[in-house]
Formats: C-alpha cells, structure tokens, sequence
C-alpha cells in the first residue's frame, strides 16, 4: 500500500491546464445544476473551486419542458429540464457582469439546433470578457438531421466543434453524451476537429413510470438520469476516452465524495465536474479541492496529472 | 435572503396520529430568519446511504424558543417513511429557511384556508397576522386524524372552523362550504392565504376570484434541490408564457399567476 | 384515480405467451443470478415462478475470469464473472435431470463466440426434454469481427438469430445488449430474423477504481452493471422496443419489488426477469406474482398485457 | 444443508473496542444448524433504501442459548458502518448458515490461528474440539484493542497465546514466531486451522506445509449472494485450472487446495 511509504511529505499542486485556461484545482460546477451562479450565494463558496459552468444557454430563451420535470430513481435523478435557459443576450447583460467579480474560472455552456447556432453563440461569447472557455453540449437534437442528438452522430459531432473552433479563440470543451455504442468514436472524431478539451458523461437516457396514476412519471417521458447510479458507466467512458484522444478529459457522473473524484482522476481525468451532488448538498464541491489534496499529500503525489493509472 | 445548511440535533420525533409526525430539530439560524410559507430541505438518509438521493420539502411548521423548529409531516412514501425512523440525538441536515413566503396583508380579514397537512405551512402566518381578532381559520380534512394539531390553530383564534369529509370532527363536508359560508359573512376587503390539495385550492381561488378577494397560494411540486439550481419544480404560469419556479419565486403565489389547468 | 373505481373486482389473469410459450405468470429469474436452479434449494420455491433462466452455457466449459470479479456500486452491482459455467455438455448430464422435476418452464442462455457455436448449442438444446425456450445472450464478443460483440452490431445479431433459429424449434429469445446508440435498430433487426422475443436488457458496461490500492476494482477493468441503478434505462429501453417490434419483450433491470416490475409491465413488457435482487434476497422473486396480481385486481386489470400503457 | 433468509431481531449491539462490534440477534433455525466457520449474510440497511446494495458475509462468531447467534464484526467501510448504528428491537435479515465450515480432525492436538478479526470464525471450533486439552489457539493482531474477546477463548484453553504487534497484549512480535514456538514443541500429528489476513495464511500454510502438517484455510472474497448464485467469489486454485467459489466450497478449505500466488 502506497500510503505507508516513509518519505518527505510534498505539497501537493492542485493547479491545472486545460488547453490555455489554467484552473487553480481540478473541481468544477457542472452546467445545469449550478444555476447562473448567483443561486449559490452563501451557500457555496465559489472562490475555491477551480471553476463553474453555467447553465446551457441557447440563441434565445427557452421556457423548456411541461412538468413534472423530475423524477427519482434509486441512487440517480431523472431530469426533463428541456435545456429551459434565459437566452445568451439576456445572459451576458444581466448576469454576466456580476459573474466577472468570482475568483474563480467561468466556463459558458451553449446549445444549439443547428451548426449555424452554436457558431453563433461562440462568437458571441468570444467578444465579451471574464468568460474563460465556452463548453459545447452537443446532446442537443440536430433538427436539420431528424432530431438526432449531434453526439450519437460523429460527423455531426465533428461539425459543430469544427464551428464553434472557428468562431472564438477561447478554449473549447466539447461535452460528449453517453448514449452512443463507442464512445472513443465521438471522442477521436471531436479531437480530430480541434476540440481543446472533452467532458463526459452528459445525463443517460431513462424513464420511470408512475403506477399509482398509470402515465410516465416524467410530462416529456423520457429524461436524463444523473447521480450515483451512473458514476460506473461514467468513469468507464472516461477511462475509454482518456486512452483514446491526446486531450484533456474532464470526468462527470455521480461525483460526491473526494474518493468519487479520485477514481475519475485516476481513470485519467484531468478535472471533474460536480453535478447531482449540489442539489443535494449545495456545499459539496467545496470540500473535494482539500479531499483530494489530503489524499494526495498521504500518497505522496505531487501533482493531480501522477493519480492517473497506467494502462 | 439568508440560507443555511445546518447538521441539526433531533430534540423530538412524535407520532400524532397513524402517518402524520412532529419532527423538531435544533436549527436557530434558519429559525431566525423563517418567515410563514418557507421551508426547508431535509436530508431523511443517513450520509453513508444514498438511496433516497434527494431531500424532502417540508414547511416550517413551528419555530419555538431556542432555536427549535418543528416540521408536520405525512410518511407517503419511502423518504417519509426513513424520516420517521429518524430519533432524537441523531443529527439530521436542513437546509433552509427557502423559497418566498406568504406575504402579509394587514388591516383587512386574513382567511387561512387548509387542507389536511396543507395547515403545515399556516401556522406561523396565523401566529403573525397582526389582527388576531380579525384571523379567520378554516380546515378541511378527509377525518381527525389528518389534522391532529387543531389545538395548535384554536390558540390563536376564536374563528377557528373545521370541516372534515365523514364528520369525525367539526362539521360534515368540503371545505369549500366553510368557505362559501364564511365569505358570505365578509363585508370588507379580505385577503385568502391557502394550502392544500391541488384540486382544493383552485376550487379556493375561484370562489375567491368571483369575490375579487386576493387569494395567496402555496404550491407543491417536485423538487431536487429547493434554490433555483436545477429549474425542476416547474408549474405552469396562468398566461401560458412559461413557467414558475416553486422553490425559488414560491412556493407562495399570488393565485392569479398559475395556470390552474 | 383508477384504483377508486366501484366495479365488480376482477379475477386477474397472469399467465402469458411467448411465442408458443406459455408462462403461468411473467416473473422470471435472470440468468447468471440463479446459478443452475438447484443453488436456491429451500430459498425460493421455484414452482411459484413463471420460469427460470440457466446460467449462460457455452459449448466448452469457461473458468471465467480472474478475481475480485465482483464491486458494489451504488444502487448497483458490477461484475466480471467471464461467462464462467459448466459447458452445454456437462450440464445436460448433470443438472438438466433435476432441473426437468421443476413445475416452472425452463429456458436455457446460450453464448458463442461465433455465429456456428450458436448454431450448434441450439441445435445439441433441441434434442433434449425438458427445455421450453432458448434465451440468446448476444453480448458476447464476436471473436471473427475483432471482438466487438454481437449485440452492438446490428447484422451480427441478426445472424446470430437466424441461425439459431435455422437450429430449433423452440422459441427463440434474444437478449439484447444495452450498450448501442439505437437499441430500436438492433431490435428491429433481431425480429426481422425471426426472433421470438427479446429480452433486454444486459448489463452495463461499467467500472470502478479502488482508490486504496490504486487500481481498477475487477481484475478485468471492465464489468456489467446491474441492479435498481440501471433501472430507468433498462425501462426506457423496453418503452422504446415494445413500440418498435410487434414481438414480445421481456423486462429486465433492477427489478425488486412488485412496484418495479409493474413499471416494466406498464412499459410493455410481457414479462419480467429478476437478476440481481435474487442474490440479495434469493425469494424475492416469489412475492411478485402476488404482488402483480394484488395491482390488477385493485386496478380492475384482467391480464397482463393490459397494464401496458398507450403511446 | 439446510439454509434460512430470517428477519432476525437486534437482541445486542456492543462496541467493544474502537471499531469493533458484538451484534447478536434472535436466529434458531440459524442457530440450529450452524457449523464452525460457517457465515451468514446481513442485510445491513433499512428496507427503503437500496444502497448500500449488497448484504455484508460476517462469520457466526457464537451460538448463545434461547436461539441467538452473535458476530463479531470490524467496521471497515460504510456498510459495517450503518451495520453498526443498528439498535436492539430493530429487525435485519440474516441468511445462513452458509459454506463449508471447518472439518474437524479429533484425535490429535488442533492449532488455531487467528490474526485479528480472524478469531470471529474460530471461537465455534473452539468449542467444538472434542479434546479440549489439546486445543492450541494461538491469537495475533497489531495491537490489544483489535482483539477484545480474548476470555471467550481463555474459557476453552489453556494453551493460549497471543502476540501483538505493539506488545500491547502478550508477546511483541508477529503470529508466525507463535506458530513457530508453538510447532517445535508438538511431536505428533496435528490439525492446523486458521482465519486472517490473506499474508498471514499463506505463511501460516507455509510453515504447515514444510512439518507436513494439514492445514484449513478460512478465506475470505468480495460476495454477492453467499449462495453460489453469481459465481462473483472467485479465488485461483492450486494447480491453476479455474477457480474456487468462496461461498460455496469454502470459506474453509484445505490450503493445499488455493493458489497462494
Ligand atoms: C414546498 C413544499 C413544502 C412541503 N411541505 C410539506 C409539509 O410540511 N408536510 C408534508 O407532509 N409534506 C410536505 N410537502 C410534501 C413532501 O415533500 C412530500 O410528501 C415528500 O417529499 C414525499 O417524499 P416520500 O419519499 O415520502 O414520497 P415519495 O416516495 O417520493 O412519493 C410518495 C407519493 O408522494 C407523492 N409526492 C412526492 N413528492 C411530492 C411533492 N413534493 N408534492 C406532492 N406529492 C409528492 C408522489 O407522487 C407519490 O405518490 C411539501 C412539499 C413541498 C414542495
Ligand atoms: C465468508 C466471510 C466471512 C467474514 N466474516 C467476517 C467477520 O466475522 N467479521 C468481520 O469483521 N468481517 C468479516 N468478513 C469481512 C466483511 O464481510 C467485510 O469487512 C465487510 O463486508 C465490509 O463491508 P463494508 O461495507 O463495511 O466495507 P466496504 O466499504 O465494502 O469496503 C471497505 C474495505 O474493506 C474491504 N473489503 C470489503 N469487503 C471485503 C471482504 N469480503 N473481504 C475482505 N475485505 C473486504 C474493501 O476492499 C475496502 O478496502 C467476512 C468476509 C467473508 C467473505
Ligand atoms: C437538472 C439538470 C440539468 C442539467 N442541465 C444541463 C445543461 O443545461 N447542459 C449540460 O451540458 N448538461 C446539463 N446537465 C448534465 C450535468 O451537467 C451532468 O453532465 C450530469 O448531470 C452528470 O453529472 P452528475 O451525475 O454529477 O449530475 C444537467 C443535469 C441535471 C441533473
Ligand atoms: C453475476 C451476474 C451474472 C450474469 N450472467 C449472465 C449470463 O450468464 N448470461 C446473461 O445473459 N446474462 C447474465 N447476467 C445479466 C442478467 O441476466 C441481467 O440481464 C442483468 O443483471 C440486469 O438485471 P438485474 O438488474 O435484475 O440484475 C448476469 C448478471 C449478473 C449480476
Ligand atoms: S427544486 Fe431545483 S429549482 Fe426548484
Ligand atoms: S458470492 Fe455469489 S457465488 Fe459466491
């Protein structure tokens, strides 16, 4: 057992690099279950994590899906939101200006129904300052291709990084959804077309029924499932992909303890996202930069890159 | 707007009757800043579980002295049911005070509409009308044992009236007819705060709308997270032009802002 | 409410057809969580189910893979047992004996590593008395194709099918793998080959990393998930193949209580199976039938098929 | 082999050092059948909730009158953890007995082995050995507080040893130098039977091996039924052709049968 080894203690650095944005440790706010931020006041200190991801925006609001919009499973939730968001425009005057004072790094989530949307968005964002990199949910339906969600579709995939990669210098996340048979696919195809980053796992597919009233327990009957029920498949797609691509990997699913962030970090993810667990917890994300760093120190690993396992 | 996220000490755990419980925690921080309507969420689990994964909403009920706030619940289901089994000296995570309360109208009759443990979050607007002589109580239950705090309201008022659906206390029938009753007697401006059943309290809102008497209602929907994080606890505004937020812009609304389908 | 309507109750029926099958109630235990039957000797009266699943047979006995091959998840169970079993031979002389004493129908899994072991294991199953129906996992590893499973790919599985049933008369069920983009596409595929039924869904394909020794949890990396965790996929997944193939299909994933199988049964499912909950509490299988029947009567439902929900 | 899935009640749950339980419930059919070295599996959690998901393998440590049987138990991770905050009055279910205890070998002096928590399959073979003067049981852990139930066993014998790591208790130093001092002196045929750490068997199978003496093994493996269902316990066999089934063929098992690797 590596703890038991007998030497000086280092001080370990939490520090990371994703693409060209520098994160001051590996733990972020996942999108959607942070809100814009500001929801958190007081509840979390945002100034010690290494950055938030807002909320998906779109071209313009969106009012979302009919409820009910939730569901619980056993160790997961199922969300049919329906990517309900107050538009970019709205977005950049009146929450972003607030945004610009955390000391943490900000990270913008955008979604669109078409190439031409998210080419849009980026190069909206890329004009407005105190947004650090723009992460690209592309679980989204293509509605020029049927419906089909960009990322069950590679070429499609492979398209959408390709514009927002034109329209803004800023770092660009890609976010992949799970719901695909090979998900080192996706991932090489997103790489290929200059994805600076790739973050996994969007929500899986699910539905629950309700059989005191007989009807889906979710209006939209289909959902996303997140939480602690997907953390295996979560970390397995992780692994997969960080094996795969030479980009860095940014690992989501079911994270809420440090010892959940650590096996991410050690399937090779350079950074985790902390999703689920502040709708729960809204402090959660909070305590992992010293968890993992606890960790570290008793292992004697000096920065978050050496947690990952060969092979 | 003050929140706060407490490990709190269980100091009481009672059954009131077959399903409904008085749960007090140890939380004076949220308990200085609750106002009538808010809530909270509650961890029912303990940490090394994580099924069920979400808190429960619960109304605050009471706010005792020293920092003590007391929770009135129904066990339904299997998060219900863990709470239940909770004892004191356990400690139990509540966070909260959340959500807008009731907002309250003074100089004017204040009508409490409840249905069964819809009266968990009027308790402490009654203890807050400022004009108890002019505090009107009206309760409706399925029998008794849904609402085995009646004391708790007849303290307060004179014009405590309840009704329950197999007359096992008060009189016999709906809640609705103790309504209708007690408007016919109103003159002056009122105002209506309500809490029950989906079905009862658009039933309230339309007597109340035909009166033109302001009508505040608390609704209930499914939450995960109880502070505007998630956009799940949607319901539908009256003009069809999105969406409300229950845990955020409610859980208290003016009944002329939901769509009552 | 349905459950508040006055009618005369009704006498709910359970039983069910698949194919030429006929099953005294749609409650089944999955195979590989009921060892070879004889395991649950005094645990779980058997008689009381609508059928049993062998443990998957391969032509040649398989030691399976190396441990730990088990870790606990949360609400979930990953495990890399390696198809580990007896052979189809030995366990036609040693088990199918005993097993032909049992007043439940008896269905056998089979699993190849090419389309011709398939052919030939339910060729050697036809002979033999006693075996109602063949369950044909096909999420084992198409060892001419590279490796990739059958299961992922949608000819691959539809050849596996039609020589299967090329192979016998029994009635054929196919078991479908959830780890695919469109399980509509493999499902459709499968029935057009001549599938009796599918049953879905497979594990998972998840993992875990013991933190401790630093190091995957199985000795095999890689592992199924089971359990209530993939609950909500599994049902998605049944919602969207009953509405795509006119075959029946039978429920699996995280079913514990009779709550869970109604919520497949009202997805459509003709019936159920029960994997992982039998490990746990190896009667839990026997109390569902009851609890079904409990359901439909108190919801004035004459049989299973009418618990399915519209759309 | 008859088996029982029993909703046992909670009779005693005692801390008995830092991390370490005595939990006794009400099982007779358990009880009435149980073996030396065999195991039951406990649902360690409430009904309502499925995580965690699996039932924890705990050996039956003693057989009490009136039908109870009790385990001796190390809290270790979350299970044992909300195993251990389980109250007397409270139900949890209990199947066993299961596996294959120890076989016992009369006629000749038996040695037991136990390192740490290992002592908790070994006290019913204590008791069971029909020559009780010459029962060796000879007992080793890291420190004094890991093995709090010494007298259990100094009833039985008087040939008991103990070393501890520290010197908290007994000698200082490590079991095998207690195995070795203990070997030396027995001249005739003898039956060793050990449960502890995977290391220290091995050594201990080890020095049997060289002094040809038999040897038991009780092992341990991640489980998920207990019963042979899931094919999950897996250990390597001697000659490298497949495996063993913990819960099904062992826990016991003659050490020349395992791989030691
Ligand atoms: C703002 C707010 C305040 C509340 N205050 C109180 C209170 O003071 N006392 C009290 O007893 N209850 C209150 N509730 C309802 C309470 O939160 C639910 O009864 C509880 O969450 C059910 O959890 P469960 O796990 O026991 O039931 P589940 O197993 O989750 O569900 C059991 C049954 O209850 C229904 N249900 C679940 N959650 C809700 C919900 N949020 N609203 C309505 N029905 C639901 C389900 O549809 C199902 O039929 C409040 C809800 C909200 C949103
Ligand atoms: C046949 C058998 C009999 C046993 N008898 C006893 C007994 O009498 N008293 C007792 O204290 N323990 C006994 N154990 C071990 C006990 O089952 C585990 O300690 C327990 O399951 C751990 O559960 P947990 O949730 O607390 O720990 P987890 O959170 O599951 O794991 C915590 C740590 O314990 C390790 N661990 C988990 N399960 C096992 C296991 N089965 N074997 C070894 N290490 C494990 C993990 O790798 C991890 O490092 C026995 C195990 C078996 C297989
Ligand atoms: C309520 C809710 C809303 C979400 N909204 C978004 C979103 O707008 N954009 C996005 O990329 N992901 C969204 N997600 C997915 C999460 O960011 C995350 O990928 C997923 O929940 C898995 O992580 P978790 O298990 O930690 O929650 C949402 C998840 C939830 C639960
Ligand atoms: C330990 C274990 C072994 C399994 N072995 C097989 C198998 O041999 N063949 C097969 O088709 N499925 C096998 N399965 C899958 C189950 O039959 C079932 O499809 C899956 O576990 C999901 O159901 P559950 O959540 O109820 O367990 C196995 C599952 C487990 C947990
Ligand atoms: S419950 Fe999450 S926003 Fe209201
Ligand atoms: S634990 Fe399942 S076979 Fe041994």
């Amino acid at each position: 057992m590596i703890n038991q080894k007998k030497t000086i203690p280092v001080c370990p650095d939490l520090s990371i690099n994703i693409g060209t944005l520098r994160l001051k440790n590996p733990v972020l706010l996942a999108s959607g279950t942070c809100g814009y931020g500001m929801e958190l006041d007081g509840l979390l200190d945002l100034d010690k994590l290494g950055g938030i991801i807002i909320k998906g925006l779109s071209i313009r609001p969106r009012s979302g899906n009919p409820p009910p919009r939730l569901a619980e499973t056993p160790c997961g939730l199922l969300n049919s939101i329906g990517l309900e968001n107050i538009g970019i425009e709205v977005f950049i005057r009146d929450k972003l200006p607030c945004l610009r004072n955390i000391q943490t790094s900000l990270i913008v989530n955008i979604l669109g129904n078409s190439v031409e949307e998210y080419f849009e968005m980026a190069k909206r964002l890329d004009r407005e300052e105190g947004i650090e990199a723009i992460e690209v949910n592309i679980s989204c339906p293509n509605v020029k291709a049927g419906g089909i969600a960009f990322g069950t579709d590679p070429e499609a995939a492979a398209s959408v990084t390709h514009a927002v990669k034109k329209a803004t210098g800023l770092p660009v996340i890609i976010k992949l959804t799970p719901n695909v048979t090979d998900i080192t696919e996706v991932a090489r195809k997103v790489a290929s077309a200059g994805a600076d980053a790739i973050s996994l796992i969007n929500t899986l597919l699910g539905m629950a029924i309700d059989i005191k009233f007989r009807r889906p327990a979710l209006a939209n009957v289909f959902g996303g499932l997140s939480g602690p029920a997907i953390k295996p498949i979560a970390l397995r797609m992780v692994w997969q992909v960080v094996r795969a691509v030479d980009i860095p990997v940014i690992g989501i699913g079911g994270i809420i303890t440090p010892d959940d962030a650590l096996e991410f970090l050690m399937a090779g993810a350079r950074a985790v996202q902390i999703g689920t667990a502040t709708l729960i917890r809204p402090s959660t994300a909070e305590d992992l930069p010293a968890g993992i760093r606890d960790y570290m120190r008793a292992n004697n690993i000096k920065n978050v890159e050496n947690l990952r396992l060969p092979a | 707007m003050s929140r706060f996220d407490i490990p709190a000490n269980i100091v009481e755990q009672t059954r009131l009757a077959h399903s409904i419980f008085l749960l007090t925690v140890n939380a004076p921080a949220i308990m200085d800043s609750a106002n009538p309507g808010q809530f909270c969420m509650l961890e029912v689990q303990d940490d090394n579980s994580r099924d069920p994964l979400l808190r429960r909403p619960l109304s605050i009920y009471k706010t005792g002295s020293n920092g003590k706030i007391s929770f009135l619940y129904k066990e339904v289901g299997k998060g219900t049911r863990l709470l239940s089994k909770r004892r004191p000296g356990e400690i139990i995570r509540v966070l909260g005070p959340l959500g807008q309360g009731f907002r309250l109208i003074h100089d004017c009759p204040s009508i409490l509409v409840g249905g069964g443990l819809g009266v968990a979050s009027l308790l402490l607007l009654a203890q807050r009308i400022k004009q108890p002589h002019r505090l009107i109580v009206l309760i409706g239950a399925k029998n008794a044992s849904e609402i085995p705090t009646i004391e708790d309201f007849s303290r307060l008022t004179r014009y405590l009236h309840i009704i329950t659906e197999d007359g096992s206390l008060g009189q016999r029938g709906v809640i609705t007819e103790l309504l209708n009753q007690t408007l016919q007697k109103i003159t002056d401006m009122a105002q209506i705060y309500t809490c029950g059943p989906w079905s009862m309290m658009k039933a309230v809102y339309h007597m109340a709308r035909k009166r033109n008497i302001p009508c505040q209602v608390s609704l209930e929907a499914a939450m995960a997270c109880g502070t505007g994080l998630c956009l799940g606890c949607a319901v539908p505004k009256s003009n069809s032009q999105g969406f409300l937020h229950v845990c955020q812009e409610g859980p208290v609304f003016d009944a002329d802002q939901v769509h009552w389908g």
